[in-house]
């Protein structure tokens, strides 16, 4: 049994050389949690994200997952784990449907209908036998995302996924989010827009230079509380 | 150890400045003559850098596995001491080469692998200044393949070609000729082990100050 | 779950490179000039040198399979592929063996071009021992790609890479290079000096079990940030 | 530290040109354009090397060891002022 529902950092710390990326950091998430990590650029969002993903080992503090480490989960515990980074993690030499194929074995996960609805879901139905490197950005982006949910993850990691969507594609990434939260996952998405996190998510983690200065549950007025927090630290 | 690092330092500077005189009335070698005494300092050294290049691998396998940030000190150590101790080597062994052989260099198994060890252990200390962050476990997985390396290196050449010395000369040395080496042997040891101690000392002063600098952004 | 990984990350790189042919032609290319230049160097009044074919085709094999690491790994680089690869729910050794049996195969193409090439233009009869040739290539290939790959996965987050490889890596690969030039130049005598190759490719075949078990033990450590 | 150096080297020159005077030496093929090189020379130019790494070692320490603690105090003293000031 490698499922989980609920993800934790305890004391969490990460450095490179004299320069700490994380510090003491502790979170929990819930399945059903949208969780925002937001930040300015830097603050380490995306340390906290590689630690989640098993790929940056902290220097201190562990990671656990349903109150199991990694380590004692071995290594199916990555089924269960869906990334998305800036960097979309596709082959452009690749076609869509080859580039959902591929994914869809390396997780074990093989069927022609899943990656028919993927494509679907992507509004590239028709496109599939295109390769990736002639797709525009959006279109891109739509494939990545269907790619990082293909093996329906119970943890999903977004590290700035909004960069360059324009709103249309935002509020259909956004309300899929809310799809999988309501099925049973568990949402982490860091951000250093918050427009697109207000309204979307349903706690907050507020991050700088590498320290948690609060973590609370979304409320509105988020841009303000931002500027307060980030203000007094 | 702070104790008795001086006293300890004064004792292997001592001696390593007393082995002259010992070599000096150690046996001549009838077909080299008068060059063979760079033996008495070269071999030795030879020896050195090859347990400093098996230290610094296995430390860096122990760094790979564990985590243990003293394995690393370690390493880094035991790898400037190879560069040094591989210095010493390449300077003096062509030397005697120069008067013995009648050329200053020669590819058979000793030196090859001494050249290509001393190689991979400034590579090393390469990848640990610019290779930026990670570069730790990256020097770490050369230090492992460097050090597994050099059995294979020693087997290919010696099957090529050598005209090196072989190995089973020295614990066959008449006793005239083995109490100097012997002696001298464990000056240029005693000499790295100190040089070591310092140098780790300088590492972990290191990496105290980066914590102190850790401590400060809290 | 392993074998399985491995295979699928090969069928990949297959994929990728039968729709593009980058690499296999950038190393292909890459290895005639090797020929060309060396051909400079070792050829006098028209005649090659004695021994030189065996030394022209493991560093034109050498210099060709640094460029093809470089390359592949580059294309793991670029979308940051290679992190999508390290979360596949096996063995993130798996990931390494599937990406270093395609730096084989991708060697195994360009050696299949340059041995008939070296033979003809270094009148070297590389044909009187065709089964060790092979088997001294295989081994010889293999000891390469596991060290090469190894490194070049590794420099992926580095700044310089480019430069580090081949600095990394030559020294390191000193015993395939020796094994393979002596092994070759053995089977280039007149009559063939088939016990010398064979311990030749001895030789190789140990140190490729050695270099492998390192590698796979290692992986998985030094990928992990 | 160069003092005792140099009457190191001095003292080993010295001892070093006695044993040839003993006539132990014996020459392999005289005449020879390897055997007109001075061997003494070598010998202590060889053991000169060991000397002068070590030493250059020892001092390379010595001087980024240093700097560390110039560093640590410099960051010693600066805490301290700051805590001070709060």
């Amino acid at each position: 049994m490698t499922d989980f529902d609920s993800v934790e950092l305890l004391d969490v710390s990460r450095h490179f050389g004299r320069r700490r990326a994380l510090s003491h950091v502790s979170l929990t998430a819930r399945a059903g949690d949208i969780l925002g990590l937001l930040g300015p650029n830097g603050a380490g969002k995306s340390t906290i994200i590689g630690a989640l993903a098993t790929l940056v080992a902290p220097t201190s503090g562990e990671v656990r997952y349903g109150g199991k480490r990694a380590r004692a989960l071995g290594d199916g515990l990555r089924r269960h784990i869906g990334l998305l980074a800036h960097e979309l993690h596709l082959y452009p030499e690749l076609t869509a449907r080859q580039n959902l194929e591929f994914f869809a074995k390396l997780y074990g996960a093989d069927g022609a209908p899943a990656i028919d609805a993927a494509l679907e879901r992507a509004a590239l139905a028709d496109r599939g036998h295109e390769e990736v490197q002639g797709f525009s950005r959006g279109m891109r982006q739509r494939l990545a995302l269907e790619r990082a949910l293909l093996h329906q993850p119970r943890l999903v990691l977004f590290d700035e996924p909004f960069t360059g969507l324009d709103d249309h594609a935002v509020s259909i990434v956004a309300s899929r989010l809310r799809e999988l939260a309501a099925a049973g996952a568990i949402v982490i998405i860091a951000t250093h827009d918050l427009d697109l996190a207000d309204g979307l998510v349903t706690r907050v983690a507020l991050i700088r230079e590498g320290r948690l200065l609060s973590d609370e549950p979304a409320a509105a007025g988020l841009r303000a509380r931002y500027r307060s927090v980030m203000g007094h630290a | 150890m702070r104790k008795i690092f001086l006293p300890l330092l004064v004792v292997a500077t001592a001696m390593f400045a007393y082995a002259p005189y010992l070599i000096d009335g150690a046996a001549y070698e009838s077909s080299m003559g008068l060059v063979q005494k760079i033996f008495y300092f070269h071999a030795p050294s030879g020896m050195v850098m090859l347990v400093s290049a098996i230290v610094c691998g296995v430390a860096s396998a122990l760094y790979l596995w564990k985590r243990n940030p003293g394995a690393d000190h370690l390493a880094l150590a035991s790898a400037e001491l190879t560069v040094l101790y591989g210095l010493i080597v390449m300077l003096t062994g062509p030397l005697w080469a120069r008067k013995a052989w009648g050329i200053w260099w020669d590819w058979d198994a000793r030196l090859t692998m001494s050249f290509v060890g001393w190689l991979i252990a400034i590579s090393y200390l390469f990848v640990r200044k610019y290779g930026g962050p990670g570069s730790d476990k990256l020097g770490a997985a050369l230090a492992v393949f460097g050090t597994a390396n050099v059995p294979f290196i020693y087997l290919s050449v010696n099957f090529w070609r050598t005209l090196h010395p072989k190995t089973s000369v020295v614990p066959t040395l008449p006793p005239l000729i083995a109490g100097p080496f012997w002696f001298s042997a464990l000056a240029l040891f005693l000499l790295y082990l100190l040089l070591l101690t310092a140098r780790l000392h300088l590492e972990r002063q290191r990496a105290a100050l980066d914590a102190l600098y850790l401590e400060e952004e809290d | 779950m392993f074998a399985r990984t491995a295979l699928l990350v090969l069928q990949k790189d297959f994929a990728i490179e039968v729709r593009s042919r980058e690499i296999l032609y950038t190393t292909l290319l890459f290895a005639l000039s090797c020929v060309l230049i060396f051909s400079i160097a070792f050829v006098k009044e028209g005649e090659p040198l004695l021994d030189a074919a065996a030394g022209i085709l493991w560093i034109a094999v050498e210099f060709a399979g640094t460029l093809a690491l470089g390359k592949t790994f580059e294309r793991e680089r670029y979308a940051e592929t290679l992190r999508a690869l390290l979360l596949a729910p096996a063995p993130r050794a798996a990931i390494y063996l599937g990406k270093m049996l395609g730096v084989v195969a991708l060697l195994a193409v360009a050696e299949a071009l340059l041995v008939p090439l070296v033979a003809l233009l270094f009148h070297a009869p590389l044909f009187a021992e065709p089964l060790l040739l092979v088997a001294l290539l295989a081994a010889g290939t293999v000891g390469f790609s596991i060290v090469g790959t190894l490194f070049a996965a590794m420099l992926v987050r580095a700044r310089s890479r480019d430069v580090m490889l081949p600095i990394l890596l030559y020294p390191m690969t000193v015993p395939v290079m020796i094994a393979g030039v002596r092994g070759t130049s053995a089977l280039l005598q007149s009559p063939a000096d088939t016990p010398s190759a064979i311990m030749w490719i001895g030789l190789l075949a140990s140190l490729d079990v050695v270099f492998m078990t390192i590698a796979l033990w290692t992986f998985e450590p030094l990928m992990t940030e | 530290m160069l003092s005792t150096l140099l009457v190191n080297r001095l003292l080993m020159a010295l001892a070093l040109f006695q044993p040839a005077a003993q006539g132990e030496f014996v020459p392999v093929t005289p005449g020879t354009a390897t055997e007109q090189l001075p061997a003494g020379p070598l010998v202590i130019a060889a053991y000169a090397i060991i000397w002068v790494a070590m030493m250059f070692y020892l001092w390379t320490i010595w001087r980024r060891l240093n700097k560390v603690e110039s560093d640590m105090r410099a960051l010693e003293r600066r805490r301290a002022a700051s805590s001070s000031a709060k």
